[in-house]
């Protein structure tokens, strides 16, 4: 179940590493393994180069949608807190996008969730990215590998 | 009625973002039959393939059933991440 | 091939988190995703309440087998950079031991890389832990599942 | 000359952090053998299962042939991370 070890957020603020990495180990005495998953915007993609991204959403999903992912996880695997952060707006070129941060007594259990709430949020979350390149704007397509590594789990 | 949302490329195409039908419709496949008899570009893009569908803010499949007051939204595939 | 987009320590220090994030992402346009892996003192290990851990290694030999590790990492991902920090001496409770970050165009590899450095170190780089718990002091056993990990790739 | 190495609990239990070999010794195993038949404790704590061996400082099994000026060291099942 999805709880009050859960911290998600949606917003066009951005994020800091160091607090978000506080959040997850200050006062958790019980859990020996924490993994992390950073999104950036990078400077190609598909072929072509990035100046900016824009992201989009649709706002009375995506918290719900992205809660969902979390649950599913934590039916999954023993967790200890998960924090989820997606951010909305324009980004620039080497901005942060995305933050999956998860605890757990154990590695294996902290590294499968994380990776699974990506491959899920990549697929299930309702977000798409505009990219502004040199050529003009245009909507990201998205990646079949995306839909093979959801369909793993 | 049935509040219809359109998002991301799907609403730039469209020239739509939201619009209200007053149905009734059985199902996700009426809905998106009705909207797909309107010609270009709707029957191009609100495809099953190219189209995905949540109804009151989760997704699902075209038999999903459909009643008055429900909010059902077409978008592309998602690409967030 | 490891290269100069490697950092590997081994030391009595702490690491700061947030300065290795930093170093995995600094002028670093072409990455799109960082996986981190943080390892800390828990609380209970093996059915035992720890009071603290003492990190023992084989000095001669450490940094060169992680190095071996992060060098099999690039040969099967291709990687962006890569932080390896292990800590030796005394840790104390809730203390962070290890470190691996890793970035890359993109996720899979980062995951699969940081996941499988991981694993080898668990099983292959000399670290020995003494357990410090209010029955006395005694070695940490190998755990088999361990093994099992390593053995998956 | 061989110099052998132990660490953690083998250090511990053998009372003992390096020693050197004259030798010769063909192998790994035949270096093991020598040290084991030292009688207790060396005999339990020795045995391929319970004790590793790395040659000049990289992981090998005991079929790894020795020469002189080699360092051999013994360890229990490694517990990093």
């Amino acid at each position: 179940m999805a709880g009050r070890q859960d911290y998600i957020s949606v917003q066009e603020l951005d994020f800091d590493q160091q607090a978000e990495y506080q959040a997850l180990i200050r006062d958790n005495p019980g859990d020996g393994a924490v993994v992390t998953f950073t999104g950036l915007v990078r400077n190609q993609n598909q072929g072509k180069r990035i100046l900016s991204l824009t992201l989009e959403h649709y706002p009375a999903m995506t918290k719900k949608s992205l809660e969902q992912i979390v649950q599913q996880a934590r039916s999954r695997w023993p967790l200890g807190r998960v924090r989820l952060i997606h951010r909305i707006g324009r980004l620039e070129l080497g901005q942060q996008i995305v933050f999956v941060g998860v605890s757990s007594t154990h590695r294996q259990a902290a590294f499968e969730a994380c990776e699974y709430i990506m491959d899920y949020l990549k697929t299930r979350a309702p977000f798409w990215k505009k990219e502004q390149t040199e050529e003009g704007d245009h909507w990201v397509e998205a990646r079949d590998s995306d839909h093979h590594q959801a369909g793993r789990w | 009625m049935i509040r219809v949302l359109f998002f991301a490329q799907l609403r730039e195409v469209l020239h739509c973002h939201e619009l209200s039908l007053a149905g009734p419709f059985n199902d996700v496949a009426a809905l998106r039959n009705e909207l797909m008899s309107r010609g270009e570009p709707w029957q191009e893009f609100l495809q099953p393939g190219k189209a995905l569908v949540a109804v009151n803010q989760t997704l699902e499949e075209d038999s999903r059933e459909l009643k008055s007051g429900d909010e059902v939204a077409f978008f592309p595939p998602v690409t967030g991440g």
